[in-house]
């Protein structure tokens, strides 16, 4: 069943993680609706730090500053940097036709619908929870497992951030007048 | 020793022929002709030899060479056998052959592929011994089918003619069907006696108990369907008077003496399968009897000198068929042997008239040849009377036992013989008396051309109406003199004709013959001697012997129901079935063509549908899944 | 050490994710402008991060963020090369609405 | 010495053919083409000796292939064809100039390598690969080098392309289905397999699919007349002379023994499609207008009665079917090479334009006759052997069979002359006709001499052929 927390008798961790929740949420919500994209991306910047949030909530304290520099400080850099480039502000927004509309709300609901339903309906066991208290998530530990047991793959990461790089750097370079 | 002269005798003409091919045309006109004429004068030596050999051991000859085809239980020989009956065959089949192969040293000294004709008829010769001579089934094949190759080429040899073309083409596939009938009669044989060797198969039928004469029978008749394809019966005589397109020595050697003679060698060869076979003997008979009389009518009114000699073939042919139905073999031989003499001589006869009036074939246009080509006439007389069964000349010995046998054996079937052989005798006598007597009726041109042939053309003439005289003896009707009779008995399992003397039925039935053949040709001599008739021009033909003139209309009949049929049903799978067969495979290739027309509208480029068409996939698939796991 | 899911239940960040993959989607079906698709994919993908994470200290793991560690790479490497294609795309066409994107189709 | 040299000879062949340049082009490909025919004459000697020639090592491990090239005397008569007919086919060649001529040999050679792998392969895998990289080569060939035109050409040739393929993915199919059965690919393997008779029915089918196109087999055959007509003579000839045997020979090897209770059971059926192409064949060709689509049609009517012959299952009929394929390789080769001759001094293919040619050239007329002869089967030439035996072994199904497969004697006959009638005789021809070149003559005198030397002497073919189809008879009765 849905456990919904007690607010009354709520514990802070709990208040907490309710907050976050509503930020993301709502944050979210914003980053799609709001007209202006300068906006969303900014709604989009709270959306990451809330979620940065729930990682420092579960102790991943490691990844939750790696999102923050990734996600927030890179990634939404270059999104905002690439819209002022493209100077995009609200009159880009194209009129959207009604099927669009219905089409989009569709999926949401279905999509909700049917993962809540599946995830109802598999009675997950809820509130058993072992804690060895063992360290499994601190950056020593986190550094241990990636790079013995996930050398491979890691290498792989900094090639494929090598090739963006490249990639990018290639696409977006002015392409010389035909002659 | 036998076996080299055996080889000699087979591969002399193949040798002649093989010479002539390669290099006839360097060796010039003469010394082909030379070369074709003693390679088949050796053949006929070294038949001779045979003859004396067999004629007085009695002891066939068997000679294997090598194995050629291997059929489940049954290994194909290429050997010869050498009996009675073949060496007979082989010595009118090589001698006749010599003579025309003489006479048309001459005949054709005007033609350049004068070497390439020599050749054919090696070639002939050479298949026809084959025919004659192979010791089973499948190389009576070969020749058999050899034979008709060269009656193709030799009908076709004047090829820058279409119409000759046609009916060379005409005479191959006509074989062809009754080659069909003697290919399936071989199977049969084969499949029920796993041999297709003369000899282990007379020892498997005369030894066997339980014969399925079911089989047997169905073989027969298509042997019998063989025999008339290739002896021109009905209902697949049509292509021998067409053949006629050919030189005349072709006409003489391959469609009156030899080849067309093939059907009666098989069945006499074969005749302890058809005595197992008592039905197929009957429609022998009766077809026989029915061809002889029909071609005999058609031949009343024919107007092409070789036309009417090509209808007194068939007529022959058909008594000698009538004979083979009823059992008499040796009658039928007896028969061959004379037809091959007297018809040989008409043709060649014939062949001289037409030499003489430079290609003329058309009686209308001849007459009063009696004077300008004394030696021909004779000879020719000589063979009229003995196809016409006069008295004392050979084919009235042999028909005359025909008749016998017929009047033995069914009397309806002696009454449709006589009136053929009357037939025969009017209209022999009719072609005599165009040909020969009164006035010349050609132009002036031609008159003033016209001689006697040289010696070459004149000699084979002279020696054949010798034959044609005295070949009657023999087989006189008496049985002490009766040599071929004696001859030919270890071939046949059961004596048909009794041995008995002349009684008075039977005096009394050669007088009525004979009286027949006179009063038909008197009749002849009334219409075309006294009255001087002249038969009308093609136009003006009318009534009944117009029918006959164009032959029962039979050659319209089978083109308008076989060819035509096979032709448009030809148009039609060409442009019907092969269109549509066609436009299926294609309709298969549209179809996916198709689906991918319209399936490429759904792939707009339109993310948004994309997307939501991944979601939909995505929740089918989580649902499915989940309700999976249920 | 206490575990915090014992205080919040693994089954409330299960519906968080949910809802935030859901968001992401009906962004990128219900916009049109490529920047903000770009970004609910963006949300699409935090949703499964979030989810790896939970479940992470759910199993008491730390394989589950390694892989978000990798899925962070991919989505920087993603980001990085979408722009620019977003970029070129708008030098060339003057607009990044994705309808004007239909040239690929048949 | 074993007959992977063969393979490699071949190979080689086109490969150097390629690199000798458009002048050196044909005469090295001739070469590879003699020494490939010599390579076989030694190989086929050691196996007479009775050596093993037989080639088998592990190609790839999962799937389990191997590289299995069996050599028993059915492969052997069926190479032995193939690299007879490969340098005959490159020399008739020599009379016509081909632009980029390295490409046109090179690819000759490559088809002649794939066709004898196709009928040298023991391994499913193997000799599906092979039996497809044959098709490649004869698709450039019609394509590049076909004649008419160029948009019709792609058709026919892509239609020809697709077709085929499309039936042989079927045999793809029922040969991984055997896989999972069996474990391995090889023939062997797969014969001890003991499938029910409706697995039989499925496998049977699948394969009667890619073969009946192949062969091809009425009503599959809507192929075959377009793209003999376009393609260029020689691949034409590579066509009908040789890879038409392909599937009449996979019948043999693959097919019957894999799935015999189904052939049992359809043996009425599948004789009745094979005498049906007979007379369809037969028929159609009686009103073709070009003389190569006629010479098609004739060869849908040949193939026809061998296909017959090979599924009455019977000795007689195998036999009797790979005599006359043999044969009719040869016939089918010589008379394509003299319609090419025709084609090389009047530009036409249209019978009607032809006639008269007869008078001015008779060494050429009666090269032609003694093919539509051996054509026809008429006796002593080898075509007759083939053609006796097969109906014969019709004869002993049903003596109906017989009747109407002997059909193919009459109506052979009927549309040969008449075609020989149009073509060659009449009045003389006002056009000039040169009377053949040595090559010409050599080619159709090679190939007359062959038809007529086993049709008198057949028994070192039938020797060579008789145990190996015995065997592939124990394997079709193994289960009664």
């Amino acid at each position: 069943m849905i456990h919904i927390p007690d607010l009354a008798h709520a514990t802070p961790v709990q208040i907490v993680f309710c907050i976050l929740a509503i930020i993301t949420l709502a944050t979210a919500f914003l980053t799609i609706f709001s007209r202006n994209p300068i906006h969303s991306a900014i709604y989009l910047v709270i959306c990451f730090f809330s979620i940065a949030g729930h990682y420092l909530l579960l102790n991943a304290q490691f990844l939750a500053i790696v999102h923050i520099i990734v996600y927030s400080g890179a990634i939404m850099i270059l999104f905002l940097f690439t819209i002022m480039l493209m100077n995009l502000n609200e009159e880009h927004e194209v009129h959207k036709p009604r099927i669009t509309r219905l089409g989009a709300i569709v999926s949401f609901c279905l999509i909700c619908i049917v993962l809540i339903a599946i995830f109802i309906n598999s009675k997950p066991i809820v509130g058993d929870y072992d804690s060895s208290g063992e360290d499994f998530q601190s950056i020593k530990v986190l550094g241990k497992v990636l790079l013995n047991e996930y050398m491979v793959p890691f290498e792989f990461a900094s090639i494929l951030l090598l090739v963006a790089m490249i990639g990018t750097v290639l696409l977006s370079k002015k392409e010389k007048l035909e002659k | 020793m036998n076996t080299n002269i055996a080889l000699v005798l087979v591969l002399a003409p193949f040798l002649g022929f093989l010479i002539n091919v390669f290099f006839g045309k360097s060796l010039g006109k003469s010394v082909s002709g030379m070369i074709g004429t003693v390679s088949v004068v050796v053949s006929f030596v070294a038949t001779l030899y045979f003859f004396m050999q067999i004629n007085n051991t009695k002891q066939p000859l068997s000679i294997a060479l090598f194995d050629w085809i291997q059929i489940s239980n049954i290994k194909v020989n290429f050997g010869f056998l050498l009996d009675q009956l073949s060496v007979l065959w082989l010595l009118f089949v090589t001698g006749i052959g010599a003579l025309i192969h003489l006479y048309s040293f001459s005949y054709m000294h005007d033609d350049e592929k004068m070497h390439s004709f020599f050749a054919y008829l090696n070639l002939f010769i050479f298949f026809m011994i084959l025919l004659v001579v192979g010791s089973n089934l499948l190389v009576l094949f070969i020749g058999w089918e050899g034979v008709g190759l060269c009656s193709y080429l030799l009908i076709g040899f004047w090829y820058k003619n279409q119409h000759f073309n046609d009916a060379a083409k005409k005479a191959f596939i006509m074989n062809r069907i009754g080659d069909l009938g003697l290919l399936v009669g071989i199977f049969i044989i084969g499949n029920l006696f796993s041999t297709l060797d003369y000899v282990s198969l007379k020892t498997a039928i005369t030894g066997a108990t339980n014969l399925n004469t079911y089989w047997i029978s169905i073989a027969a008749f298509c042997l019998f369907i063989g025999a008339c394809g290739k002896s021109a019966q009905i209902p697949l005589y049509t292509w021998l008077p067409d053949a006629m397109a050919g030189p005349t020595p072709v006409s003489a050697l391959i469609h009156a003496a030899t080849m067309v003679t093939a059907g009666i060698f098989m069945i006499t060869r074969l005749n302890f399968v058809f005595d197992l076979a008592p039905q197929v003997q009957t429609i022998i008979a009766i077809i026989g009897a029915i061809t002889a009389l029909v071609a005999a009518t058609i031949g009343l009114v024919q107007n092409d000198i070789k036309k009417v000699l090509a209808y007194s073939t068939v007529s022959q042919l058909g008594l000698m068929f009538l004979a083979l139905g009823l059992g008499a073999y040796e009658v039928a031989v007896f028969h061959v042997i004379t037809h091959a003499f007297f018809k040989a001589c008409l043709f060649l006869g014939s062949g001289s008239v037409i030499h003489g009036l430079h290609g003329e074939q058309d009686m209308r246009k001849m007459g009063g040849l009696k004077k300008a080509m004394p030696i021909t006439y004779i000879t020719m007389l000589i063979a009229s009377l003995a196809i016409s069964g006069i008295p004392l000349f050979s084919g009235f010995f042999s028909k005359d036992e025909i008749l016998l046998v017929a009047f033995e054996h069914s009397i309806p079937l002696w009454v449709v013989a006589s009136i053929a052989s009357i037939m025969t005798a009017f209209y022999m006598f009719r072609l005599m008396y165009l040909t020969f007597f009164n006035e010349f009726r050609g132009t002036a041109e031609q008159k003033h051309h016209l001689h006697e042939s040289p010696a070459l053309i004149t000699f084979p003439l002279i020696v054949l109406a010798v034959l044609a005289t005295i070949g009657g003896i023999i087989s006189l009707p008496f049985p002490e003199y009766n040599w071929l009779n004696g001859y030919l008995a270890p071939l046949f399992t059961k004596v048909a004709t009794e041995e008995h003397g002349l009684g008075s039925t039977e005096y009394l039935l050669m007088t009525l013959a004979v009286i027949g053949g006179v009063v038909g040709i008197a009749i002849a001599y009334i219409k075309y001697n006294k009255q001087n008739t002249v038969p009308a021009e093609d136009a003006a033909i009318t009534g009944f012997s117009k029918v006959l003139y164009n032959k029962y209309y039979v050659d319209e009949i089978y083109n308008f129901v076989f060819v035509k049929t096979i032709n448009e049903l030809s148009r039609f799978f060409r442009d019907i079935v092969e269109t549509s067969l066609s436009a299926l495979v294609f309709g298969f290739g549209k179809v996916t063509n198709e689906i991918g027309f319209y399936g490429k509208k759904v792939q707009n480029g339109s993310i948004g549908l994309y997307l939501f068409a991944f979601v939909l996939g995505l929740c089918a698939i989580v649902s499915y899944l989940f309700l999976a796991q249920q | 050490m206490n575990n915090i899911l014992n205080q919040i239940g693994i089954e409330n960040y299960i519906f968080l994710s949910v809802i935030l993959f859901c968001i992401g989607v009906f962004g990128v079906l219900y916009r049109r402008n490529a920047i903000i698709v770009f970004m609910s994919i963006e949300i699409m993908l935090n949703a499964v991060n979030l989810l790896f994470v939970a479940f992470s200290t759910y199993h008491q793991d730390a394989q589950g963020q390694v892989f978000v560690f990798f899925s962070m790479a991919v989505a920087a490497a993603e980001v990085a090369v979408g722009l620019a294609i977003l970029v070129s795309i708008f030098r060339n066409l003057g607009s990044i609405t994705i309808d004007n994107l239909k040239n690929l189709k048949g | 010495m074993n007959v992977s040299l063969l393979l490699i000879l071949l190979l080689v062949g086109a490969i150097v053919t390629y690199l000798a340049g458009d002048k050196l082009a044909s005469k090295v490909a001739l070469f590879f083409g003699l020494a490939s025919l010599g390579c076989t004459i030694v190989l086929l000697n050691h196996y007479n000796l009775g050596e093993n020639i037989s080639f088998i090592t592990r190609w790839i491990t999962q799937p389990n292939v191997s590289f299995a090239l069996k050599a028993d005397g059915l492969s052997l008569a069926m190479v032995l064809l193939t690299t007879a007919l490969t340098p005959i086919i490159i020399f008739s060649s020599f009379g016509n100039e081909y632009k980029n001529s390295k490409a046109f040999y090179a690819l000759i050679l490559f088809m002649s390598f794939a066709m004898t792998g196709t009928f040298l392969a023991s391994d499913g895998l193997l000799y599906y690969i092979f039996w497809e990289l044959a098709l490649i080569p004869i698709y450039f060939i019609a394509l590049i080098w076909g004649n008419g035109d160029a948009e019709d050409r792609k058709k026919a040739v892509v239609k020809f392309f697709i077709y085929t393929l499309a039936g042989s993915l079927f045999m793809l199919v029922a040969f991984v289905y055997l896989y999972l059965k069996a474990g391995s690919f090889l023939i062997e393997d797969l014969y001890k397999l003991n499938l029910s008779s409706s697995e039989q029915l499925w496998i049977f089918l699948a394969f009667f699919l890619a073969y009946a196109i192949k062969i091809p087999l009425i009503p599959f055959h809507t192929w075959q007349a377009n793209v003999y007509q376009k393609a260029p003579t020689v691949g034409t000839m590579l066509l009908s002379g040789i890879m038409l045997k392909m599937g009449l020979y996979s019948v043999i090897r693959w097919q019957l023994p894999l799935a015999p209770l189904a052939a049992k059971e359809y043996l009425p059926v599948l004789i009745g499609i094979g005498i049906a192409g007979v007379i369809y064949g037969s028929i159609v060709a009686l009103r073709q207008k070009d003389l190569k689509k006629l010479l098609a049609y004739s060869s849908l009517a040949h193939v026809g009665l061998i296909s017959a012959g090979t599924y009455t299952l019977t000795l007689d009929g195998l036999r009797g079917s790979v005599l006359q394929m043999i044969a009719h390789g040869f016939v089918v080769v010589g008379l394509f090479f003299v319609a090419e001759i025709i084609f090389r001094r009047y530009e036409t293919r249209t019978i009607a334009e032809m006639g008269g040619i007869r008078a001015q050239t008779p060494k050429f007329t009666s090269l032609f006759l003694l093919l539509v002869l051996a054509s026809v089967a008429l006796p002593t030439t080898f075509n007759f052997v083939g053609e006796f035996t097969v109906l014969y072994s019709l004869s002993q199904i049903n003596v109906w069979f017989a009747v109407l497969g002997g059909t193919t004697i009459i109506l052979g006959a009927y549309y040969m002359l008449k075609m020989f009638q149009y073509t060659m005789l009449g009045e003389t021809n006002k056009r000039i006709f040169a009377d053949v070149t040595a090559n010409e003559g050599i080619t159709l005198v090679l190939i007359v001499a062959v038809l007529f030397f086993f049709g008198l002497y057949p028994k070192p073919i039938i020797d060579l052929i008789t145990p190996s189809l015995e065997e592939i008879l124990t394997q079709i009765n193994r289960i009664n």
